[in-house]
């Protein structure tokens, strides 16, 4: 028997299963460099012997090499010390706003999903007043609000980046409020609380860990942009997006003091978004 | 020093400087041949013309780049660095100053000061007109000074400066009598600054914020067009036959015109000379020095500002600095010839005295009165009773840690910001716990007018050696409004040091008068007053087609009415 | 159809909320924060301002009045068109608008075309292509993880410092355009593309696809014809978001380019706390977001006409 | 020109092994003849449809000892050959219009499409040709209807639309797959007797459908499929006649129409009625804004253990009627009584939410689509126990009720760890029986229960609830569209239409001597469909 082969530019039957996703070696990258961040938040010791404060002024300005393997800076500090001790700042930044922020999302959205035509109108114009200010100019105007530093900048991303996820947390509350699964809950005759209790706080805030997890990386870019613009963490500290701008005025004569920590925040960001799909994936996957 | 102009080859020697400490360097090289390279086969527009022409070229247009935008373009108002240097092309000063301090006829022909040195008579050019068509006159003079003391003006240079201003009389039509409250030495330097050049009073009386977008002056250039954060456009004053007595020739400007570019990033404005897109920059920046003195088809042109050098003024009024001693120690626990050897590269020099050196009356007397010496500093910190150790290693006294507070200004310059956190990071050696905070200009100028800092970082150009009365005299102290400017940022109030600034306003005799400015510079330097790190300078990097650039005197900021350009 | 007007009226009422929100937004944080406007006003780098000045401008701001009054004056003002009058810039805020708005949108403008470029080249041939597709979509992930500023910090070096293909400084011509806008687009190409996959590959899954191949198409034809059409929804929407955050990543950007804009003009008022300045460039985004949304509707329509009135 | 297969057999490759979608099929097509592939879903139809035009996809591993048409060898054709080929040689027709025409454009550029991919003609050549076949299938107006999309269409004129995409090019075979589900009886005949004219007109039919009655009404020789295996083929008339093979008898008794008539249960006069309905009446306004009414006056009552039939097409009003009896929707006039009390009532002082839920267990509801009805994230076991705690069980011991009640509904008590999105259609619709039944109801209103399923398991799952209405007692109020089910299920009929009830009665009256004539249609439309 003979077989014939078809086509590639052929359509597919509807089954969704498809050729092994880009490489399943993303997601394992990822979980890696995720536990290299978090070892170096919690113990950065363990990854570099540098001190990241230690000045050197006349060792300025080297480049990478064994000694330094990032190269140092304008003072003569070791920059992969830096970036491994910026893990922290940088990590805690990332958690404290997604926390923050999805906080807000939740309220907000129970409000408006769970409280009536008015609420609901209500949050729908929130969101809207929300978007009209893109997050770096409301974490702009917070910092100048609040001055600078960890916390303000916390508050600014947490509420800069809100608006999103409200209405991604929002759209889903909805979406399940009316789900045949509540309606036949009610017509079993369970009491609203019971349902939103069983039915619609589970089943709404089931892909908030998948968009938490991405959330991070997104977060430590936005904080990382904020202390570009000098609203970050205070000198000496180790922070990457104010070592990335520092680095920027000497990029003609030292371009490794604004690459290295900027391929820290993009690593990072990239590994979260990984997980996050590789979380997602696995939800589905024992979901329906 | 002396106004040194470097040109290219030789500048690697004329400058005392060490190998730079970078292996980065031979691979830089190599990009910049390439780059050279690269340059010659995209033709680019200028650099082209290597013919060094001897004569001088009339026409053409010059691009200036510079780092900050002027707010407002007339100089009388606020009265910030960048406005005095636009003004310096389309303005003209009733009288001008050369290198060694003297002062020379401008608008002005000649004047008198009369006994009790409280009023000074001008006589004034009679062919002078602005680029309005307004004619130069005594009126003009009254309407100008009227107009800086002004409070409407917003003034806070050139109104602080002529503080003594009492009003002006019309003897005639070119004849101006200007009555002084108090006697006032200086008035003759001050006047000679851009900061206070004369403006056309038809001008003068349009509302400020209009006169700010245009204002008219006499000088060799006029203001055509404003293209906020982009660039203002000047055009030849073609009239202008009364320029200063310092300048290399007479007559029209050479230059058609000047676009005078914004480009506040320093290694963008770098990049954008080398590659020939602007033919001046101003402010070059430490790291780019370097580079730009091994660029054949660049040259430098640089000179350090009178005045109070940029410096870090220890606030006494408050613990820890309230104690001598611990100013001390804070001073000398400083490693500022550490940082100059890194951010700055050993282009800028130490200062260590409270005058520039090219300030009139400066005396190198007290250069290294406060030199970096930790040993000393923890003997004086032990002597002042900091004998305690928290567990990180700072000091504390009956039981309070020695901690010093420092406001940074987002506007902070890289570098500047650098050496401050190399100070942080030498003076924690010796058990200082000092804290860098961040904030925006505002924020920090509120906290600055509330004396909240134990530091204030600044400086102030000015073209005489009363800067000593304006920083450090008790006259300064009072804090200004709400928004609190006192300009006497130490808090320092010595009758003693009062007496001499003011007895030098009394005298024009120089001798005198240097006399009294030694004590002054005396007295300062022993009360440690303030960490001084570098002289404020102008710092020019020129395309080789730019030729005769000059800098006035007075400021040493830029003029571009010499200057001409080969294509 | 007094339907439509009512959803319309409400449309607009939304509009308005949200840019009263912004200009009473605006008037809180800046009234809550540290600092005296007059100091900003006044202060350069070096000023010291004398006590008249001070007090001079201070009445001339009405900043001397009660927080109520101002409120309740700045509101009217704006009711009344009138943004004020800028204390850093010496000029009206329209003025400000007016100089630094256009070069702003220009960037804007040419970011997204080339975004939706890029994400139409990266998706539509590769989409459902096996290897292709992994490896596009791959970048795809990159590129949207790419920080403006970084992207904008290296193309900046490598470009203009180091190879001098471009313009460093970002005022001056179209070429002065290219980078800033290339570190802008990339990422949001990343972004949309995501999106634009993910719903392609839907379409390319639905009957009438085959149905479509079922009359003999090409698959380009297909994809071009069918499928895209269904794949620009999301992609649309998701643009009108980007129109907001361009507006913020422009601060970074116009920053590392010494490119005149808004951007720079919003972080300088900030830094100088100049009232009317950041309410009036708050305004002009939330109006620019606002008036994105309704071009987006009518996209919407434009692309399925099945929505014709079903929009709110 | 003839469509030959022999030994056709296609495969996909899965990560549990390959999976044989069909195996071994043979059979010839001619011109003007018609062949039918019968099966239930997973029998691999559609795909053997696929294969035919070189669609089956790239994982699809095909092959066959001969697969020709006109002579031409299809079994290595490269891509441009197969696309010439299709459209043009042969067409296909898949269920479903709304999905199976770009929904996005007009009919009549998709119509125009399969002209212009083959470089047919003109552009006013195509646009001409465009209106030929409109009207050629049956479509009044069709220079409008071509400038109009799927969703602005009808079902039977965008299926017609959809047909006249698939025979622009009069291709000589016409592959049909499903080509009437989903579509009401009427459309359905019609649809029936479009294909029949096709076939007259010499255009050979390869018609796939799970409806043993219509497939009698059209095709020559039919096909019988089960698992991708071919149980038995021939002479329709034969295969249908006289089924050898043991599935095709139980595909033919599984088909409702077959099944003798419910003898209606006695009423007992005596008893009042468990539900009574008074002129239930709603309108709702549409996406553009213009109110439509959706019910007008329904009434009716429904006596303890008795089952009322709804019936009627899409969009009558029958499931609308449905929530409002079970307290979902609130009505803009009439009342709803249930158990002697209040239950429904319009306007502001109807009857509050928490006045219903004590009563609400004595109420169930059975959905067409169960999967919806079911928290995805609950396995079988959950779901049962949630209903059995709203239905206050009694019995401590839940494993135990829930395990009575899985063997209730004939499922394996393995049934209960698994989540339904994992079980097949009939194991779901159980499950949903399941928990209708927990809460021991006086009421269950089944909202077409069996429409989505196979008719083998349609025929299952009605044995099932007729069993449990013997054993419990309970009252249906049974909605469906299919006449043969009505008649097999109901006591009394109300036939919908439009929103108001044309026609009300016993079951047994109303199905053979209907009054009023929309009830006439329907009973003609299910008579031309079922089988001979």
């Amino acid at each position: 028997m003979t077989s014939l082969s078809l086509a590639p530019s052929m359509a597919r039957l509807p089954s969704r299963r498809r050729l092994p996703r880009p490489g399943q070696l993303g997601p394992v990258a990822a979980i890696l460099f995720l536990t290299l961040l978090a070892i170096a938040a919690l113990a950065p010791h363990l990854l570099t012997h540098a001190d990241p404060l230690a000045i050197a002024p006349r060792d300025a300005f080297q480049a990478p090499s064994a000694a330094h393997p990032f190269g140092t800076d304008q003072s003569g500090r070791d920059i992969l010390a830096r970036v491994v001790y910026g893990a922290r700042q940088s990590l805690a930044l990332g958690c404290g706003a997604i926390t923050l922020s999805l906080s807000i999302a939740t309220i907000l959205a129970l409000i408006g999903g769970l409280g009536g035509r008015i609420a609901e109108q209500a949050v729908r114009w929130l969101i809207d007043i929300l978007f009209a200010f893109p997050v770096l100019v409301l974490a702009l105007l917070c910092t100048a609000t609040l001055g600078s530093g960890i916390g303000p900048l916390i508050v600014a991303i947490g509420v800069g980046s809100a608006a999103g996820y409200t209405r991604m947390v929002f759209g889903q509350v909805l979406s399940v409020r009316g789900a045949g699964y509540v309606e036949a809950a009610r017509a079993l005759g369970h009491s609203p609380a019971r349902i939103v209790a069983r039915h619609i706080l589970p089943n709404a805030f089931r892909p908030l860990v998948v968009t938490a997890t991405m959330g991070i990386g997104q977060t430590v870019v936005w904080s990382a942009a904020l202390s570009f613009l000098g609203l970050g963490a205070p000198p000496p500290a180790a922070e990457w997006g104010t070592m990335l701008s520092m680095g920027r005025d000497f990029i003609a004569e030292a371009w490794w003091m604004s690459f290295f920590p900027g391929l820290a925040i993009v690593l990072t960001m990239l590994s979260t978004t990984v997980a996050g799909r590789a979380l997602q994936r696995a939800i589905e996957g024992r979901g329906p | 020093m002396e106004l040194t102009i470097l040109r290219g080859a030789q500048a690697l020697g004329s400058l005392s400087m060490r190998p730079l400490h970078s292996p980065a360097l031979p691979r830089r090289a190599l990009w910049l041949a390439a780059a050279a390279l690269l340059l010659a086969t995209t033709g680019c527009r200028r650099h082209q013309s290597r013919t060094t022409a001897h004569e001088p070229v009339q026409g053409g247009t010059l691009i200036y780049a510079t780092d900050r935008e002027p707010i407002c373009l007339d100089p009388h108002v606020q009265g910030d660095m960048p406005q005095v240097f636009l003004a310096e092309q389309y303005l003209d000063s009733l009288v001008a100053m050369d290198r060694s301090g003297h002062i020379l006829p401008w608008l002005a022909t000649d004047w008198a000061v009369s006994d009790d040195g409280r009023t000074y008579t001008f006589h004034l050019r009679h062919d002078v007109t602005f680029t309005d068509g307004t004619p130069l006159t005594a009126e003009a003079v009254r309407a100008n000074l009227d107009h800086m003391v002004d409070p409407h003006t917003q003034s806070s240079t050139a109104g602080g400066y002529i503080k003594q201003y009492a009003g002006t009389d019309i003897i005639d039509t070119y004849t101006a009598a200007v009555h002084l409250k108090t006697p006032y030495a200086a008035f003759l330097e001050v006047l000679a600054q851009g900061f206070l050049g004369i403006e056309s009073p038809r001008a003068l009386a349009r509302p400020r914020d209009e006169n700010c977008q245009n204002p008219v002056g006499s000088g060799p250039f006029r203001i055509v067009r404003w293209d906020h954060q982009s660039q203002i456009v000047l055009a030849r004053n073609p009239a202008y036959h009364w320029g200063p007595p310092t300048a290399l020739h007479t007559g029209p400007a050479r230059l058609d015109g000047i676009e005078w570019r914004i480009i506040p990033e320093a290694s963008v404005r770098f990049a954008a000379l080398q590659a020939g897109e602007v033919d001046v920059i101003d402010s070059l920046p430490p790291e780019a020095e370097t580079p730009a003195q091994r660029n054949p088809d660049l040259w430098l042109l640089m000179a350090d500002r009178p005045g109070n050098p940029t410096n870090g003024t220890l606030n006494i009024k408050r613990a820890p600095f309230d104690d001598i001693r611990v100013r001390e120690a804070f001073i000398r626990s400083a490693d500022i010839d550490g940082a100059l050897a890194s951010v700055f590269f050993h282009h800028y020099r130490r200062a260590g005295s409270p005058l520039s050196p090219t300030t009139p009356f400066y005396s190198p007397a007290f250069e290294h009165h406060a030199d970096y010496d930790p040993d000393r500093a923890r003997a004086l910190l032990d002597q002042a009773g900091w004998t305690g150790r928290t567990e990180e290693g700072i000091r504390t006294r009956d039981g309070r840690p020695l901690v010093v507070h420092i406001p940074l200004k987002a506007s902070l310059s890289a570098a500047e910001r650098t050496l401050w956190e190399q100070v942080q990071a030498t003076a924690r050696a010796t058990g200082f716990d000092v804290r860098l905070e961040n904030g925006d200009d505002t924020t920090i100028l509120e906290r600055e007018g509330q004396w909240d800092y134990d530091v204030r970082i600044g400086y102030w150009n000015t073209s005489t050696a009363d800067v000593l009365r304006i920083v450090f005299s008790s006259a300064f102290l009072g804090a200004a409004g709400v928004g609190g400017h006192h300009q006497n940022e130490a808090g320092f109030s010595d009758p003693a040091f009062d007496r001499v600034v003011n007895d030098a306003l009394l005298t024009t005799d120089p001798d005198k008068r240097r006399a009294l400015y030694l004590q002054a510079q005396t007295i300062a330097a022993q009360n440690f007053l303030q960490i001084t790190t570098y002289p404020q300078s102008t710092r020019l990097a020129l395309s080789r087609a730019v030729h005769d650039v000059r800098l006035e005197p007075s400021l040493n900021v830029t003029s571009l009415y010499d200057s001409w350009v080969t294509r | 159809m007094t339907h439509l007007l009512r959803r319309a009226a409400w449309r607009l009422l939304g509009g308005i909320l949200v840019l009263l929100a912004a200009a009473s937004l605006t008037f809180a944080a800046l009234h809550l924060t540290p600092g005296d406007p007059v100091t900003a006003i006044l202060g350069g780098a070096s000023a010291n301002p004398t006590p008249e000045a001070i007090a001079a401008a201070r009445h001339e701001y009405g900043l001397d009045r009660p927080i109520a009054v101002q409120y309740a004056l700045y509101i009217a003002r704006i009711a009344r068109g009138d943004l004020g009058q800028s204390f850093s810039q010496h000029m009206p805020v329209i003025a400000v608008l007016r100089a630094q708005a256009p070069p702003t949108l220009a960037l804007m403008a040419s970011s997204l075309a080339v975004a939706w470029l890029l994400a139409l080249l990266s998706v539509v041939p590769t989409a459902r292509r096996g290897a292709a597709g992994a490896i596009a979509s791959t970048l795809e992930t990159v590129g949207a993880g790419l920080p403006q500023f970084w992207l904008g910090i290296l193309l900046l070096w490598g470009l203009a410092f180091e190879w001098r293909l471009l313009p460093p400084a970002g005022n001056h011509g179209l070429p002065a355009l290219v980078l800033p806008t290339l570190s802008l687009a990339i990422p949001l190409a990343g972004f949309i593309a995501q999106v634009m996959r993910e719903s392609f590959d839907l379409a390319l899954d639905q009957p009438f696809i085959l149905t479509a191949r079922a009359r003999g198409l090409g698959d380009g034809t297909v994809r071009l014809r069918h499928a895209l059409r269904h794949a620009l929804l999301p992609c649309v929407s998701l643009s009108t978001w980007a129109v907001g955050a361009l507006v913020g990543n422009a601060v970074a950007i116009e920053i590392i380019f010494s490119r005149q804009g808004l951007g720079r003009e919003l972080f300088l008022s900030v830094a100088t706390h100049d009232m009317p300045l950041v309410s009036g460039i708050v305004l002009f985004i939330a109006l620019t977001y606002i008036l994105a949304g309704l071009a987006a509707d009518t996209l919407y329509v434009l692309i399925d006409p099945r929505l014709k009135g079903t929009r709110p | 020109m003839t469509l030959e297969v022999e030994n056709l057999s296609v495969s996909f490759p899965t990560p549990t092994g390959e999976h044989v979608a069909v195996h071994d099929l043979s059979f010839t097509l001619r011109p003007g003849r018609v062949v039918a592939l019968v099966g239930e879903s997973g029998s691999g139809k559609s795909v053997t449809a696929r294969s035919l035009i070189g669609l089956a996809g790239p994982t699809a591993r095909v092959s066959a000892q001969r697969l020709s048409l006109g002579g031409q060898d299809l079994r290595r054709l490269p891509p441009r050959d197969w696309r010439a080929l299709r459209g043009r040689d042969i067409g296909m027709v898949l269920q479903d219009a709304l999905v199976a025409l770009d929904p996005l454009r007009p009919v009549g550029r998709e119509i125009a499409e399969s002209l212009s991919a083959h470089k047919w003609g003109t552009r006013a050549g195509r646009n001409q040709r465009v209106q030929e076949l409109l009207e050629q299938v049956g479509i009044p107006e069709p220079a409008l209807r071509a400038r109009q999309r799927p969703d602005e269409l009808s079902g039977g004129l965008r299926q017609r639309a959809l047909i006249a995409s698939a025979i622009a090019l009069t291709p000589p075979l016409l592959i049909a797959d499903e080509p009437t589900t989903a579509l009401d009886p009427s459309v359905q005949a019609q649809i029936l007797r479009l294909l029949g004219r096709l076939r007259d007109g010499g255009t050979g039919l390869l018609l796939i459908s799970h409806d043993l009655g219509f497939v009698s009404r059209l095709a020559d020789h039919v096909i019988v499929l089960h698992h991708g295996m071919v149980v038995e083929q021939g002479e329709t008339a034969r295969v249908l006649g006289r089924p050898v093979h043991a599935y095709t008898r139980t595909l033919l008794d599984a088909d409702p129409v077959r099944h003798p008539p419910r003898i209606a249960t006695p009423q007992g006069t005596d008893t009042p009625p468990l539900l009574t309905a008074h002129d239930l009446s709603l309108s709702r306004r549409g996406p553009d804004g213009v109110a439509r009414r959706i019910l007008s006056d329904v009434g009716f009552s429904l006596h303890p253990g008795r089952t009322l039939g709804l019936i009627g097409e899409s969009g009558s009003g029958k499931t609308t009627t449905a929530r409002i009896v079970m307290g979902l929707t609130q009505p803009d006039t009439g009342e709803v009584a249930f158990m002697g009390e209040r239950w429904v009532q319009s306007g502001r002082h109807g009857v509050p939410e928490g006045a219903r839920r004590p009563r609400r267990r004595a109420m169930a509801m059975i959905y067409q689509d169960p999967l919806g009805s079911f928290d995805p994230r609950w396995t079988v076991r959950e779901i049962l126990a949630d209903a059995l705690s709203a239905g206050g069980d009694p019995s401590g011991d839940r494993d135990h009720a829930i395990a009575t009640l899985l063997d209730r509904v004939r499922l394996p008590p393995a049934i209960a760890a698994r989540r339904p999105a994992g079980l097949s259609g009939g194991q779901r619709q159980r499950v949903a029986i399941a928990r209708a039944v927990a809460v021991r109801p006086a009421l269950i209103v089944c909202d077409e229960p069996v429409s989505a399923l196979d008719v083998s398991v349609q025929a299952q799952v009605l044995d099932l609830l007729e069993e449990l209405q013997r054993e419990l007692g309970m009252a249906y109020l049974f909605i469906s569209h299919d006449l043969g089910v009505i008649r097999r299920m109901c006591d009394d009929v109300l036939v919908m239409q439009d929103g108001r009830i044309v026609e009300a009665g016993p079951a047994a009256q109303i199905l053979t001597a209907p009054r009023h004539a929309f009830t006439r249609t329907l009973l003609d439309a299910a008579q031309d469909l079922s089988a001979a």
